[in-house]
């Protein structure tokens, strides 16, 4: 909420305006809204994304967190990095990413997404995926199994409720 | 009603009531498509023995097409740089109007009809076929491949299947003797057309199939090979508003399977303590979930079995009974 | 609905003629002057169906007419655009005053 | 004014709208988009003059079929910078055009404005059934000889638009 247009208040005030009642609870509606719709875009890349499919099929059943995979990325809010990222294929992945609109999200599944992995010494792999896109959750796992990943995306809708509640940020991209 | 309103002198309280009236339809339609989307969700979920959407309003995941909506409404709206803005915008507005302009015509009980049209089954195939420009603007618009195909394909798969669905009606129409919906319905007092027509019927429900673009014939939108066909380029509310024509159509339809074959608000035998409304609201309810049974059972067939299905076997198979309705008409019911 | 005196119907069509005529003359597009074609047989149609209800023998047969009138639009348009495509693979074109092969 | 009478303003100024538009715009597509606009105000004209089942026939053929054959014709088509071509037309052209069908319009004004017809009630009932029974007595023979012709199109249509053996095996 943008309320700088009020001149002479102390930051802090102008902190708890942006806080006050009214305007906390429908930022608490949107963060209840986006955290149980979150679509990701169907990015598969390596051996995680198989445990990503057996995620989505119906013994783990993504569907019940209200999670089902987008194929364009114009309709996806979450982006799932399931695998390796080459130095071919960032470029594609950082242009999907572009094309996520806002508010968007992304989760490294596996340790190649997260730092590289066991191709970390390769000439052709990406150090982790977080060089690329802004990542907000990291799932460990070589490759994760699907309960990793249900975790993950928990994860992630706690930390989108927490940030639509106090207005703070779980990691502070900006060191502020 | 329309008659009213053409003779009658212009008043606000003319406007107010028209616009009340249809304000009223489009909340009750706007209820269905919210809770048909669940359903669709959880009955999938049955189907494939998982539970499905279980984590916001209680086990059956009441809230979560409102949590859906809600987000998409809250997104960012995206207009590609190279789109054709104008008709960018345009497009899911062509495509949404006749899906919500076919209602008038549907009776949905003794007393509720919007419009009496004499001519109300040709009324529906024709407003509907509008909805097609409205698909291929927004595939031509999005300047994307995908879309453009997708488009384009709808637009080859709907007019296609126009006619073998127009073709089987034209034998309800024939032993009716009237394209009156009340007529129709009056007409189906003892037997209902669902068993003196069952070809058609059959016909009808397939070319509808394909005519709402769901699975199996859901080619417009096959994400494995189109990414999301006409929609791929759109985002938040704008595709939303894509989603709510495609099940507003789904509600037309299988009110308009209910009217045509399965009596429409006529009560089964013995039963007619029951009203009309609740009759007609149990029909559709079964056909909407024929709709959703079939869309999970069958997987997607190719574009060139498609075409053949539509003009090699439902086209003849309509005509055939068309000619036999005929015959049986003149002979039997002289 | 006596209110609406026929001349204004008759008047909308002549606009729409007047339209479908100007764009049929000047533009260059096939399709364009296909579509304006199309205007014109439209205009034409509404002339029939006014005076199937006003006039001196108001009947149905404005409507018959009109009927076939439409009927032959649509043969018109499908045998034209089959044309075009037929034309624009042998000449990659679809400007009209360019497919003067004949003339040459 | 009565209810009709703004009826018919509306209509007649969305489809006055429409051709206009149709004139005035440059991509071919945006043009299609804009008659559907008329041809759908003109059945609404048709209703207005109670004829559903020719406004119905009109929904059908052109806002349905014949514009989706246009669309179909400019995307199986080129069509690269039609602002360039448009302007190959000379303004001289243009005017003298504008000037011959402006003149024709307002002769036809003058024509026109003084038939003061009053309306009829033509058919109480059925239109439907009327305009059936009518088709299927007096005009048998040219329903017939329409439905040879929508056929021999329809034939015509295939052949022209279909690939040579040859060409096609290139």
């Amino acid at each position: 909420m943008d309320v700088k247009y009020l001149e002479g208040l102390k930051p802090e005030e102008i902190h708890e305006l942006d806080r006050n009642l009214f305007l906390t609870t429908f930022e608490q509606l949107k963060g209840w809204s986006r955290s149980n719709s979150l679509w990701p875009l169907s990015f598969g890349l390596a051996c995680c994304a198989i445990e990503m499919m057996a995620g989505g099929s119906s013994h783990y059943d993504l569907d019940r967190f209200g999670t089902i995979f987008r194929a364009t990325p114009r309709q996806a809010d979450v982006m799932i990095v399931a695998g390796t990222v080459t130095k071919k294929m960032a470029p594609i992945l950082r242009r999907l990413y572009d094309q996520m609109p806002e508010p968007k999200w992304v989760i490294a599944m596996g340790t190649c997404a997260t730092a590289g992995g066991p191709y970390v010494n390769s000439y052709a792999v990406v150090k982790g995926v977080d060089q690329i896109v802004p990542v907000d959750v990291y799932i460990p796992g070589c490759p994760p199994s699907p309960p990793a990943l249900i975790h993950g995306i928990n994860l992630l809708q706690e930390k989108i409720r927490y940030e639509a509640k106090t207005g703070k940020k779980v990691i502070d991209r900006d060191g502020k | 009603m329309m008659n009213e309103i053409m003779t009658s002198q212009p008043s606000w309280l003319n406007v107010l009531k028209f616009t009340g009236l249809g304000v009223a339809l489009i909340l009750v339609v706007i209820l269905f498509v919210t809770y048909a989307i669940l359903a669709e969700r959880k009955v999938m979920a049955f189907m494939q023995m998982r539970p499905g959407p279980n984590r916001i309003g209680g086990k059956l995941g009441i809230l979560q097409t409102l949590a859906d909506v809600l987000k998409l409404l809250l997104k960012e709206n995206i207009t590609p740089k190279s789109a054709d803005k104008l008709l960018f915008l345009v497009a899911p507005v062509i495509a949404f109007a006749p899906a919500f302009m076919v209602m008038a015509v549907i009776p949905f009980s003794e007393n509720v009809t919007f419009a009496n049209l004499n001519v109300g089954v040709l009324y529906y195939v024709g407003i509907s076929g509008l909805s097609i420009i409205g698909i291929v603007a927004a595939g031509w618009a999005s300047n994307n491949k995908y879309s453009l195909l997708g488009g384009m394909r709808a637009a080859a798969q709907m007019i296609s299947y126009e006619i073998p669905l127009v073709l089987s009606l034209l034998g309800v129409i024939l032993l009716t003797g009237s394209m009156n919906l009340n007529d129709i319905i009056k007409a189906q007092d003892n037997v209902w057309y669902i068993f003196t027509q069952p070809i058609a019927f059959v016909i009808f429900f397939i070319a509808a199939i394909a005519e709402l673009n769901r699975g199996p014939f859901d080619l417009v939108e096959a994400e494995s090979e189109l990414v999301g066909g006409f929609s791929t380029e759109y985002t938040g509310f704008r595709w939303a508003i894509f989603m709510l024509a495609e099940y507003f159509y789904l509600f037309a339809m299988s009110s308009l399977i209910t009217v045509l074959f399965l009596g429409g608000w006529q009560p089964v035998m013995f039963l007619g303590f029951i009203p009309g409304s609740v009759w007609f609201a149990l029909k559709f309810l079964f056909v909407v979930f024929l709709f959703l049974w079939i869309r999970f059972t069958f997987p997607r067939i190719r574009a060139d079995q498609l075409m053949e299905l539509g003009w090699k076997v439902l086209l003849p198979l309509a005509l055939a009974n068309v000619f036999i309705t005929a015959i049986i008409k003149e002979i039997f019911f002289r | 609905m006596s209110s609406i005196p026929a001349s204004s119907f008759l008047l909308l069509a002549i606009i729409l003629f007047c339209i479908g005529l100007y764009g049929a003359l000047t533009k260059r597009n096939t399709v364009v002057v296909l579509i304006s074609i199309e205007l014109m047989l439209n205009a034409a149609n509404i002339n029939l169906v006014t005076f199937s209800k006003y006039g001196l023998t108001p009947n149905l047969t404005g409507h018959i007419f009109s009927l076939f009138v439409m009927a032959v639009a649509a043969a018109e348009a499908a045998v034209a655009l089959a044309i075009l495509i037929a034309l624009y693979r042998n000449k990659p074109t679809i400007l009209i005053d360019e497919m003067d092969d004949l003339k040459h | 004014m009565s209810s009709s009478g703004i009826v018919f303003s509306i209509i007649a100024i969305c489809a006055i709208l429409g051709g206009l538009m149709m004139i005035t715009l440059k991509k071919v597509m945006h043009m299609t988009v804009a008659m559907i606009l008329t041809y759908f105000s003109i059945a609404a004209l048709y209703v207005l003059l109670t004829a559903e089942f020719v406004a119905v026939a009109q929904v059908l053929v052109y806002s349905g079929g014949i514009t989706i054959l246009m669309v179909f014709g400019i995307m199986l088509t080129y069509h690269k910078a039609e602002n360039r071509d448009e302007e190959k037309v000379s303004s001289f052209r243009k005017l003298i055009t504008f000037l011959s069908v402006a003149t024709l319009g307002i002769v036809s004004y003058f024509l026109v404005a003084p038939v003061d017809f009053v309306a009829e009630e033509i058919f109480v009932g059925d239109h439907t059934k009327a305009i059936g029974e009518i088709l299927y007595t007096n005009y048998i023979i040219p329903f017939e000889l329409v439905s040879i012709l929508l056929l021999v199109a329809l034939i015509g249509a295939v052949l022209l638009a279909k690939k040579d053996k040859e060409e096609a095996n290139e």
